[in-house]
């Protein structure tokens, strides 16, 4: 892996002079008329009487989704077609809308985790950090270094997960069918490890406020060093199998291109920016966790197309494995979780022996701590992006009011901009760039 | 020259034997089908690191069968908006072609040490093919432009809009990848000099380069039309990477999204009848069909079939191969690589093999200084063929250029550089 | 006997499916008893011994001009039915079928009043016997194929050469008249537009 | 009963009025191409026919050529064709009158 | 929406823009906590990060001002209903509580920083400016107030549904809307007749 | 013709049994159990693991059941991985409904067989008050193991027939009604009787 050092890392001030200070920023949307503002039942009207005669002329409308092969689950596009080319587009969300803001409220800060884990759930440990930072944050607690690092161990290693899926799915859409299974069956590998650790394949609840539910647990670092052993051939393979193939590179150079000004302008994070070049990463310009203690590089785009965006996820799962490594070496020794009584509950085998720990013990699941009154709005870097959390709290056990922020949500407006005057072929390999995880989206 | 049964005159036992004969073929195309299916699967599967279907009888070789039977008897429907008298004609108009083109496949018979092949059953001598019809590959050439009506018919007819995008593919797909198929058939008609399919194998049965390398056409045509009807081939075929006709992941089933129960079936059958059948052309056309060496101990006609057999999984795996590695091309660049790549490809291979022939045959006067006749014609047609491709790329070019004015963007692939990042993590 | 048959059969072929272009109210169906009509001729040539043209006749035909008609058809999507019963010019159609019977009178009375039937009566049809090429000289059943060849390329080259400048022209004719400038201007879409 | 090219010239002659009705009465532009290739048919028929009865390989020589002029003929057309009917759909050929005077 | 208020707000936008007063901030941050301004309007503090509270008035002004001081990025719009909140809220003074609140965040690429806005909103008028025609991006998120919260944006060319069903009745993140279990809402959309 | 009446209106269902038809219903049941093609209806979580369930690691493929099929119409089992939102409920009905008779659901995950954890406004408190559940598979996800527990499971189902009968008591489903084996579980006369 002498190569990944060699990834550009752009310089982030030169970002500033790309933002011209002095009109809105619409006005940086060229393509702004490709996003279809239609409402659905008046499209439902136009839909039956295809071809559309009269006003729009030529071009038919059609629905992909919310049950298609390649919308990722749910999401469902109003396509303007004209011919074969998607003149204008609309996103049309909420297929899986769950209600966990409101859910939220009705939990306590213990038992967040498990409802914000399953909003983006191929990347669940991000949305229990964040949950579980917004908390710390508002309890101004400290976190154990050991229990920061395993966060971070986790976190990285969730993000290959997540990047892996997103190479299997990538290749689905696009046709290739062996990606699809390769990219399950690395990312399988990761999941054996996360349910080691956490008992769970998916949806773990591990990270939780004041630190995580558990310590690693014995050979842990035998079993990454085996996992950081196995990726890197993998992921030869996938260069091989697709990033020098002819056909994929047709497929996805050149297609859903987006500028940086478009990028900013449509609030875009994570992968969607850095493919237009903007060196943004979170981990990087606003620090959390250990990230400064660790060594990594941004992965940045220069076109801002398809390839780009895959590109840069299959580089990031290099610098994961880098952050993994030297996490493998920086992991120290200590307690998992935080001390703090009022949070944390008592250790094991304490209830057994004391009475007073099995009442606190109690107290704290059934009732759930409190946490000061105030408000908090905490972002870390998901592999979609910006996941951000705002949170307020009246002073009570349960939330008042918990936000978050999900990137593939805000990404999906880019949507529109990038596919128009593409081809339906186009507009799927669009789709699967954006890479949405839809119960992110309508939560 | 023909069925050598029909040549004097045809009485009940010769129409008996035709009719044996087709019963016979069809029946071997379907159990081919049938295998072809499992064998498909079975081969992805392991090329996906996995196990396949092992479940439906032994290494589940009944998996097809199975299939076929629930497709059989589930609920079929044809949708309100359907065109009922296509809907329903289509799916036959799918699958007739398929069987028909195999009709004209030798897939058996002797053809070691000059023998024709021929056979004898019930005293009469007769081809293992069900006819050989004297126009035999100009036969395969009509049947595989027909094919294409079932599928466009059987999207516009379900008169919903994915079939309909699906079927207007297909025909774009179709018209487009003929000619490129015919061109390239062209070249080995040029040098095996007859159209019967017969014919061609015993042309290519017969003594090869120093004993060794045999006569095939995909050598003595040099290859390249070879390659072109492959590609031009898996593009009738509808099979990936050209399979955007169904493209799941675009047009969910493309043409057969409204079909169901058998009629599905029948669609399934037709396109793996297409994969064994188009095999079966291409092994007769390029690789001299069932001709091989004769090494006894068989009857010499089943030898015959063994090396058409063998030839013939070569090129389903080769399809199935395809499928698992490749991605699916779009809509546009499978136009740009037929009409730009593929047709100019073959026709000026046509021509130079044509001037080669005609220096050979001596139809051009090359008594006095042979040699520098010979590579007058040949650089001749190496010069107008050069000439042609300047002018075409220059033509690309400039329609690219203009159009891209017309779009008004950027050209994100004009610096020919690769994108930094992704080469980041390599070299 | 066998011949006979097959005429009949291939002629109602030919003349239902010519039939069903005329009548046919829809599009596609008119298009499908065209392909039906051509296979009629098809088998025709064939049963005159053919062979080549036969094919030719099913890829052009039926393979290529056909499936364009369709594809434009599909394309436009005017696919929908036209209704032929009314007339939009009063006595089109009975002045259309009157002329259509004159011509086919004069055709057939031309065939019939010129002589007997056999083959004398195409020589008298269309003059002398010039018999510059017999196919029956030759046995063999691809003799059509050669001898086209031949007569493509010896006596009739000019005009080969002639047809390819025309369908090369045609061709470029058709790119040119159909290539889409990007002359429409997309509907802007500003605040105010939506809630259609 | 043999056949003749008198069946065959008769066959012909319907099928010629047929398309040439054909032409007359439909106003689709696409059925009217339709006709045309009928009427081409008609032709090729008659062609082939003669040509057997002549015994003579000019015939079908000709068929090649018209052929391959209904194959221009039809490129062109359908490029007219697609060309007007982009802008609008629903046109006859009773519309088309742009070339009126 | 009307054609105007858009149209309106970009010309504010870019007039205002020349004007703005850099050095803003910087007074700001020097001044004492209690009349600490910025951009016109009360700042606070919350768990280190820096908050403003322009009133509903001068919110779109401030939103030119922001954009035009390098905050390019609108990364989140949400809102909250204090209807229900137990005890007293933390708001500097000048600034009036009421029901709803929405909070806009912004980000500046340059200055790797965040600035978080909270506007109050009445309950008997819940409407507030658009940040449409200024941050693009800010498109979903308000849609998405507007449905759970039911906060119209003045301005937003597209001011529906996008979560819940185009016929749902109600704001569920509203305090005074039931979480718990209600029957299946099982119907076809407007305009189609169930099938 | 009562005969062919019943095999009109419902199909094979339609048959009455007796020595011939018995082992004809066991072969399509054979058939039906292994070739249950599902159709792609992923929601969320759940999703997720049924698209690892086709991986390499657990492999549907061994049940012949790698055939996703995006079109219900040619589907045989609806796996609703994940919670269904009140505003999918009518596409997922929807879909059920384009899907052909026999037709199977596996409810995967808690959300999708009760509404699991998410008892609130937006989720549909169990699939079965849509469409007609027949295999319930625990877990928030259910492991791919799990997943294949209630597939096989179905496929046992659908082999013995057992299906039928259960549509009977509820009247759900495809409103067939079916006298089934008696507790032996020796197949005896079985009657499946009318459409509701």
């Amino acid at each position: 892996m002498t190569a990944v050092e060699q990834a550009p890392v752009a310089d982030t001030t030169d970002v500033a002079e790309t933002i011209d200070p002095a009109s809105g920023q619409l006005d940086k949307l060229p393509r702004r008329h490709s996003v279809l503002r239609m409402s659905e039942v008046r499209a439902a009207e136009l839909m039956d009487s295809d071809p559309i005669d009269g006003e729009n002329d030529q071009t038919m409308l059609m629905n992909m989704g919310p049950s298609h092969p390649s919308t990722h689950g749910v999401l469902r596009l109003m396509l303007e077609l004209d011919g074969e080319t998607v003149v204008r587009s609309k996103p049309v969300v909420g297929y899986l809308h769950t209600g966990m803001e409101k859910t939220a409220e009705t939990l306590t800060f213990l038992q967040g985790p498990t409802n914000v884990t399953r909003m983006d759930y191929a990347a669940p440990l991000f949305n229990e950090l964040v949950f579980s930072l917004a908390t710390e944050e508002l309890i101004g607690m400290e976190v154990p270094p050991r229990a920061t690092w395993i966060r971070m161990l986790m976190c990285e290693l969730n993000r290959i997960s997540s990047h892996l899926l997103f190479m299997a799915t990538n290749g689905m859409d696009l046709g290739a069918v062996s990606m699809m299974i390769y990219g399950w069956r690395e990312r399988e590998q990761v999941l054996r490890f996360f349910q080691k650790v956490t008992g769970l394949r998916m949806n773990h609840n591990y990270i939780r406020p004041g630190g995580v539910a558990a310590d690693l647990p014995d050979g842990w670092r035998d079993d990454v060093l085996a996992l950081m052993e196995m990726l890197p051939p993998r992921l030869e393979e996938y260069d091989i199998l697709m990033t020098g193939q002819p056909i994929w590179r047709d497929r996805l150079q050149g297609v859903g291109v987006i500028s940086q000004d478009e990028a900013i302008a449509l609030s875009a994070t994570g992968p969607i920016l850095r493919s237009t070049g903007v060196a943004w990463d979170l981990r990087r310009e606003m620090p959390y966790l250990a990230y400064p203690d660790v060594d990594f590089d941004i992965v940045v785009g220069s076109y801002g197309d398809s390839f780009d965006r895959y590109a840069i996820r299959l580089n990031e799962i290099r610098e994961s494995m880098r952050i993994v490594h030297q996490c493998l070496d920086m992991m120290p020794e200590g307690d998992y979780r935080a001390g703090d009584a009022k949070v944390t509950p008592p250790p094991r085998a304490r209830i057994d022996e004391s009475m007073e720990a099995l009442i606190h013990h109690f107290k704290i699941f059934t009732e759930g701590f409190k946490v000061p009154e105030g408000e908090v709005y905490v972002a870390v870097e998901s592999p979609r992006g910006e996941l951000g959390c705002y949170m307020v709290s009246d002073g009570g056990s349960h939330p008042y009011r918990m936000h978050i922020r999900g990137p593939s949500f805000v990404n999906l407006q880019t949507m529109p901009h990038m596919m128009a005057d593409s081809l339906i072929a186009d507009a799927v390999a669009v789709i699967s760039s954006v890479d949405p995880i839809l119960g992110e989206v309508d939560r | 020259m023909g069925e050598p049964y029909l040549r004097d005159g045809v009485d009940f036992g010769d129409v008996l034997l035709a009719v044996g004969k087709a019963v016979i073929a069809f029946a071997v195309l379907l159990v081919a089908v049938m295998l072809m299916v499992w064998f498909e699967r079975k081969v992805v599967s392991r090329l996906q690191n996995r196990i396949g279907p092992n479940v439906a009888g032994p290494f589940g070789l009944f998996q097809t069968l199975a299939d076929g039977i629930k497709l059989f008897f589930k609920e079929d429907i044809i949708p309100d908006r359907a065109d009922r008298f296509v809907f329903q004609l289509a799916p036959y108009l799918a699958l007739v072609p398929a069987f028909l083109t195999f009709t004209v496949v030798p897939i058996a018979g002797d053809f070691s040490d000059g023998q024709n092949g021929a056979v004898t059953i019930f005293g009469r001598e007769t081809f293992l093919q069900v006819a050989d019809a004297p126009v035999g590959i100009l036969f395969f050439l009509a049947m595989s432009s027909l094919a294409v009506y079932g599928i466009m018919l059987a999207g516009w007819s379900s008169g919903s809009k994915y079939p309909l995008l699906g079927s207007i593919r297909a025909s774009a797909q179709a018209i487009s990848y003929e000619a490129a198929l015919g061109l390239s058939l062209a070249a080995v008609l040029l040098v095996t000099g007859t159209l019967s399919t017969n014919e061609m194998v015993q042309v290519q049965a017969g003594e090869g380069f120093g004993g060794i390398v045999p006569r095939w056409n995909l050598i003595v045509t040099g290859f390249v039309p070879f390659v072109v009807f492959l590609i031009a081939g898996t593009a009738e075929l509808n099979r990936p990477p050209f399979d955007l006709v169904e493209a799941e992941q675009e047009l969910v089933g493309g043409f057969h999204t409204e079909y169901s129960s058998i009629r599905f079936a029948l669609f399934f059958l037709a396109e793996f009848m297409n994969t064994v059948t188009l095999s079966a052309i291409i092994v007769t056309l390029f690789l001299g069909g069932p001709a091989g060496p004769n090494f006894g101990f068989l009857p010499g006609w089943l030898w015959g079939f063994v090396w058409f057999f063998a030839k013939l999984l070569v090129f389903l795996f080769t399809f199935v191969w395809f499928r698992a590695t490749l991605p699916r091309l779009r809509y546009d660049q499978l136009m740009d690589l037929g009409w730009k790549v593929l047709i100019p490809v073959s026709l000026g291979w046509l021509l130079v093999l044509s001037a080669v022939r005609l220096v050979r045959n001596g139809q051009i006067d090359i008594t006095g200084d042979s040699f520098l006749d010979a590579a007058l014609v040949v650089l001749v047609s190496i010069g107008v063929l050069v000439l042609g491709a300047v002018l075409l790329s220059l033509a690309i070019r400039s329609a690219r250029r203009e159009r891209l004015a017309l779009a008004g963007e950027r050209d994100p692939l004009s610096s020919g550089s690769l994108v930094a990042a992704a080469e980041g993590g390599r070299d | 006997m066998v011949d006979l048959l097959v005429f009949l059969v291939s002629a109602a072929i030919i003349l239902g499916g010519a039939i069903g272009v005329v009548l046919n109210n829809h599009p596609v169906r008119a298009a499908l008893s065209l392909v039906a009509s051509f296979f009629g001729v098809a088998v025709l040539f064939v049963a005159q011994g053919a062979h080549f043209l036969a094919f030719v006749q099913v890829v052009v035909y039926a393979g290529a001009i056909v499936v364009l008609i369709l594809f434009v058809i599909m394309l436009l999507g005017v696919d929908r039915t036209e209704d032929i019963r009314f007339e939009p010019l009063a006595g089109q159609r009975s002045a259309a079928a009157v002329i259509a019977g004159m011509v086919l009178a004069l055709v057939l009375g031309g065939l019939f009043l010129s002589g007997p039937g056999g083959s004398d009566g195409a020589v008298a049809l269309t003059g002398t016997k010039s018999r510059t090429a017999p196919i029956s000289q030759l046995n063999e059943s691809d003799a059509d194929v050669q001898l086209l060849a031949e007569d493509l390329f010896t006596r009739n080259v000019l005009a080969f050469e002639a047809t390819a400048l025309l369908l090369t022209i045609a061709t470029v004719g058709a790119v040119v008249m159909v290539r889409n400038r990007g002359a429409e201007e997309v509907v802007v879409d500003e605040p105010g537009t939506a809630r259609g | 009963m043999e056949v003749t090219e008198t069946w065959y010239l008769v066959l012909s002659a319907l099928l010629f009025s047929i398309g040439f009705f054909g032409l007359l009465v439909r106003r689709n532009p696409l059925v009217m191409f339709m006709c045309i290739e009928l009427m081409l048919n008609a032709v090729n028929i008659t062609f082939v026919a003669f040509s057997t009865a002549l015994d003579d390989i000019a015939g079908r020589t000709a068929v090649f050529f018209v052929l391959v002029v209904a194959a221009a003929e039809v490129v062109v057309g359908l490029s007219l064709v697609v060309a007007i009917m982009r802008r609008r759909p629903a046109l006859t050929a009773d519309d088309l009158t742009a070339l009126k005077g | 929406m009307a054609d105007d208020t858009e149209t309106a707000d970009t010309e504010t936008a870019e007039t205002e823009a020349a004007d703005t007063e850099a050095a803003d901030q910087e007074t700001a941050e020097e001044a004492a906590p209690e009349v600490e301004t910025a951009y016109g309007c009360p700042v606070t503090y919350s768990r280190g990060q820096k908050v403003i509270h322009p009133s509903r008035g001068e919110w779109l002004d401030v939103a030119v001002q922001l954009l035009a001081d390098g905050w390019n990025m609108c990364v989140d719009v949400t809102s909250v209903d204090y209807l229900s909140y137990g005890v007293a809220r933390e708001l500097p003074a000048g600034v009036n509580a009421e029901r709803f609140e929405v909070v806009a965040s912004f980000i500046s690429h340059s200055r790797a920083e965040r600035i978080r806005v909270r506007i109050q909103v009445p309950g008997d008028d819940p409407t507030v400016g658009s940040l449409y025609a200024l941050y693009p991006g800010s498109d979903y998120l308000e849609r998405e107030v507007f449905d759970l919260m039911g906060i119209s944006f003045e301005g937003h060319p597209d001011m529906s549904r996008i979560l819940m069903p185009e016929t749902w009745q109600g704001h569920p993140l509203r305090k005074d809307y039931e979480v718990g279990v209600i029957p299946v809402q099982f119907k076809a959309p407007a305009g189609k007749g169930s099938e | 013709m009562t005969l062919i009446t019943n095999v009109q209106d419902q199909g094979l269902e339609g048959l009455d049994h007796n020595v011939i038809t018995a082992p004809i219903e066991q072969l399509v049941n054979w058939a039906r159990a292994r070739s249950s093609w599902p159709a792609t209806f992923g929601l969320a979580c759940c999703a997720i693991e049924m698209m690892a369930t086709g991986g390499s690691h657990y492999d549907l493929a061994r049940l012949g059941m790698e055939v996703f099929r995006a079109s219900p119409r040619q589907a045989d089992v609806m796996i609703v991985a994940g919670r269904v939102s009140q505003k999918m409920a009518p596409v997922l009905r929807q879909i059920y409904d384009q899907m052909m008779e026999p037709k199977w659901v596996i409810s995967m995950g808690v959300c999708a067989s009760s509404g699991g954890m998410f008892n609130n406004y937006a989720i549909v408190q169990g699939v079965d008050q849509i469409v007609p559940v027949d295999v319930y598979a625990p877990g928030c996800p259910p492991g791919p193991e799990t997943l294949l527990h209630a597939i096989t499971t179905l496929h046992t189902k659908i082999e013995t027939g057992e299906l039928l009968q259960r549509r009977q008591e509820t009247g759900a489903g495809a409103n067939l009604t079916v006298e089934q084996l008696d507790g032996q579980g020796v197949s005896q006369v079985v009657q499946i009787g009318k459409k509701a």
